[in-house]
């Protein structure tokens, strides 16, 4: 059982065109940062991958991260619950001009609906929106005397995630509150990609603590040293 | 309107504060709700809850010790005390939607008599952006809001129905604003508290929806912070 | 924040005849033995609690722990996965003479009722049991072509669980495969008590490795040195 | 009935744990079905999936070593391998219901040629126990059966309609028999392999629907264990 591969260009390789990537983090805390820049490489050499449907917390910040694919045309819809940023042009701008669709779900539903499509739950039920616009054209039933909205799962071809510690089965702990949406994504995604700031041995990580379990894992690749989101941007570093 | 003094936003945020008892689980909302942690009472420790996964959050680090993995929703550094833990995103909002949490203070564009909050879009375009509001108005044991009593056009915020988009329909039951405390009971503004300042008369004269009173209405105290 | 009470006796003392009372475990693995035994000599010196409502994986083993509260006449209904085990006697003849009520529930659906419970989830469909006995007067919806179960939420005035490490605050690890449901029963009881075999200050549990956030649990009892009800059988021990 | 040869129990299991590859996340069923996993081809590795929150566990321990914190749904002992996960039970049935598993094998009362499984109860009255068997056959990607052909009474366990209570419908793929290798496809047995000594006659003697043929049918190995 070896699931690690030796770069993120390689762990991304496959994803195609039109496909659809959740990708881990809120905000910097947790973006799998040289997951997204080995797409964005790739993007630049070959034009691929393109027109992806893309599911994240927010649309990125500054001019790297999720903001750099945007700002290159890389993104044709986005599913999340706040896109806005301390810089949010990349977002804004495209969003103002019509190139980039907005799914926007409440943040508890966004992570319901995707922990539901990981475990096979296609529906279900929630009070959060009922009776306000992001709510309309979804079936609502009463239960117990009070009225909550019917939401469907959340699924997608690919997800990248970072997270602390990985082994070769894929068994991963998580940093602080990096931990967000990493561990839900794993389980949502046909094809899960990690990146691991320490890939260990099987058998290092105490079983108690596995957060994610290797059966929600596809591919691991090491990155020590990860860039953190919010230092890129305050160094104005830009992908773009 | 003859209205000079209201209190500040710390000012709000310091009256809320004094409703949170010893060993509740808070959340506050982005921006200006975040405030009122700064305020709990003597002898009283509130645990704070925080969307993106932390239970038991203290104050932001000093500057140039922050850890990027270690923020708040609003993505804000911040530290932990004793006694925190870290879980993911479905967790925290069972947190939330499951009624676990005893208090949720959050701002707001608008709130009506029937206890409906607008705080998530002011509908006039622009990109929206809703973020965990709709989930905390449904999951809280109490809702409150703290708020300028008026918009900075003057306008009311405490109206009939709201005209903005809703976060909430019949979610919040309590509004501190800058010059009274108002309770919201069965479709109606119950004033509970003001400033001695204002007078029945201007406070009803900037709300929308009429103040009812039941029992005494206390002073909204001014504190010196 | 101390929400640490001195013995079992004190932590079960409010229970009331007819509660509903979610209990930890998967066979011994994970029964907080303890709370239970302090339960049973309520029961014997008093009467009380009774006409209880027990949710459990299964329905006790011998003559100890869950199946002692049924011998004993304490529980009237049983909302259970797997009513069998190597000794099943109190059950079975409770349940064979109409003296207890059975709703038998699929083990994952049991768990994802439960959790849904304490996530605030009134509703949500599963593929499980479509077709079956156990499907029938439940509402069924097609999602993508495929037929499913609507479930219901499962809620319960008190949760008695086992847990390894605790702290004042509520937050617990726990032991191996002991953890089981533990950590669903904690999110979905009105009143959540656990015994901890080992009560360690706030702060000594690492925050990563918190199973259970403390905002789900309202009573922490220690319990050093639980029995383990496979032992308490193999010696042949009785609490009837 | 002219049939004297049949597999063994563990012969049936052999047969199945030659068709799970390397890597492969595996629920073997109480009973019967955990003997599969004894037999797993040299140079392969399946991890070993427990309902009860146990992912990579291993073999039984010696007597007197259990450590009754860490059992298998069966509540039997077990020990864990390299690269073991602890989990609790809603994470657990995550991975079965969400189409994490490649493969469950479980044993059966009944198979009927439309995939139909009953399993978990004979309808006839005592006290009815389902465990996790019906979120499995809905959950993994790949269901297999291991069966006796017959029951011990020498009646058909591959029926036409199952007339016991069902587990689960259409949810079968392949049954592991005494006497055969059969597929379950469009809503028909396809036979795939057989024991030499069975003629075709005799086979399908002791199967209530109709056995069909669909290219080659090998010879099912018995093998020396």
């Amino acid at each position: 059982m070896d699931k690690t591969i030796a770069t993120p260009a390689e762990a991304v390789a496959a994803i195609p065109d039109g496909a659809s990537v959740m990708i881990g983090g809120f905000g910097g805390s947790g973006a799998p940062l040289e997951l997204i820049k080995a797409l964005v490489e790739r993007f630049k050499e070959t034009g691929s991958p393109k027109n992806l449907t893309v599911v994240n917390n927010n649309t990125g910040n500054g001019k790297v991260g999720l903001a750099a694919m945007i700002e290159l045309g890389m993104v044709s819809k986005m599913i999340c619950s706040f896109p806005r940023s301390a810089d949010p042009r990349a977002f804004t701008e495209a969003y103002l001009a019509g190139e980039i669709e907005l799914e926007l779900v409440p943040q508890g539903t966004l992570a319901e609906r995707i922990r539901a499509g990981g475990a096979g739950i296609p529906a279900f039920y929630t009070p959060t929106s009922f009776g306000t616009d992001l709510a309309e054209g979804k079936p609502v039933a009463e239960f117990d005397g009070r009225k909550y909205v019917q939401e469907r799962w959340l699924k997608a071809d690919y997800a990248l995630v970072k997270a602390e510690l990985g082994d070769p089965h894929g068994n991963l702990t998580y940093r602080k509150a990096a931990r967000n949406f990493g561990p839900l994504m794993c389980t949502a995604a046909a094809q899960t990609i990690v990146q691991v700031s320490h890939l260990v041995d099987a058998g290092t990580i105490d079983p108690e603590v596995v957060v994610t379990p290797g059966i929600f894992v596809n591919t691991v690749v090491e990155v020590v040293n990860p860039a953190q989101e919010e230092l890129l941007n305050r160094a104005e570093e830009s992908w773009v | 309107m003859s209205i000079e003094t209201k209190l500040t936003n710390a000012q709000i945020a310091w009256r809320a504060a004094q409703d949170i008892q010893d060993g509740a689980y808070v959340n506050l909302g982005i921006g200006f709700p975040e405030m009122v942690a700064k305020f709990q009472p003597e002898g009283r420790q509130a645990i704070f809850h925080t969307e993106n996964g932390v239970l038991n959050f203290g104050e932001a680090p000093a500057a140039g010790t922050e850890d990027w993995d270690l923020i708040n929703a609003g993505k804000k550094a911040v530290t932990l005390r004793p006694g925190a833990a870290f879980f993911h995103h479905a967790d925290s909002f069972a947190m939330v939607r499951g009624g676990h949490l005893d208090v949720a203070i959050l701002g707001a564009y608008q709130v009506a008599q029937s206890g409906d909050l607008a705080n998530w879009s002011t509908g006039k375009g622009g990109v929206p952006a809703v973020g965990g509001a709709m989930d905390l108005v449904h999951g809280a044991k109490r809702v409150a809001v703290i708020t300028d009593h008026v918009t900075k056009k003057g306008e009311p915020k405490l109206l009939k129905e709201c005209t903005m988009p809703l976060t909430g329909v019949g979610c919040v039951t309590r509004v501190y604003t800058s010059l009274a405390v108002v309770d919201i009971e069965d479709g109606q503004f119950v004033l509970r508290e003001k400033l001695p300042t204002v007078s029945m008369d201007d406070l009803q004269s900037v709300t929308d929806a009429e103040l009812h009173i039941d029992g005494d209405i206390a002073e909204l105290i001014v504190p010196e912070l």
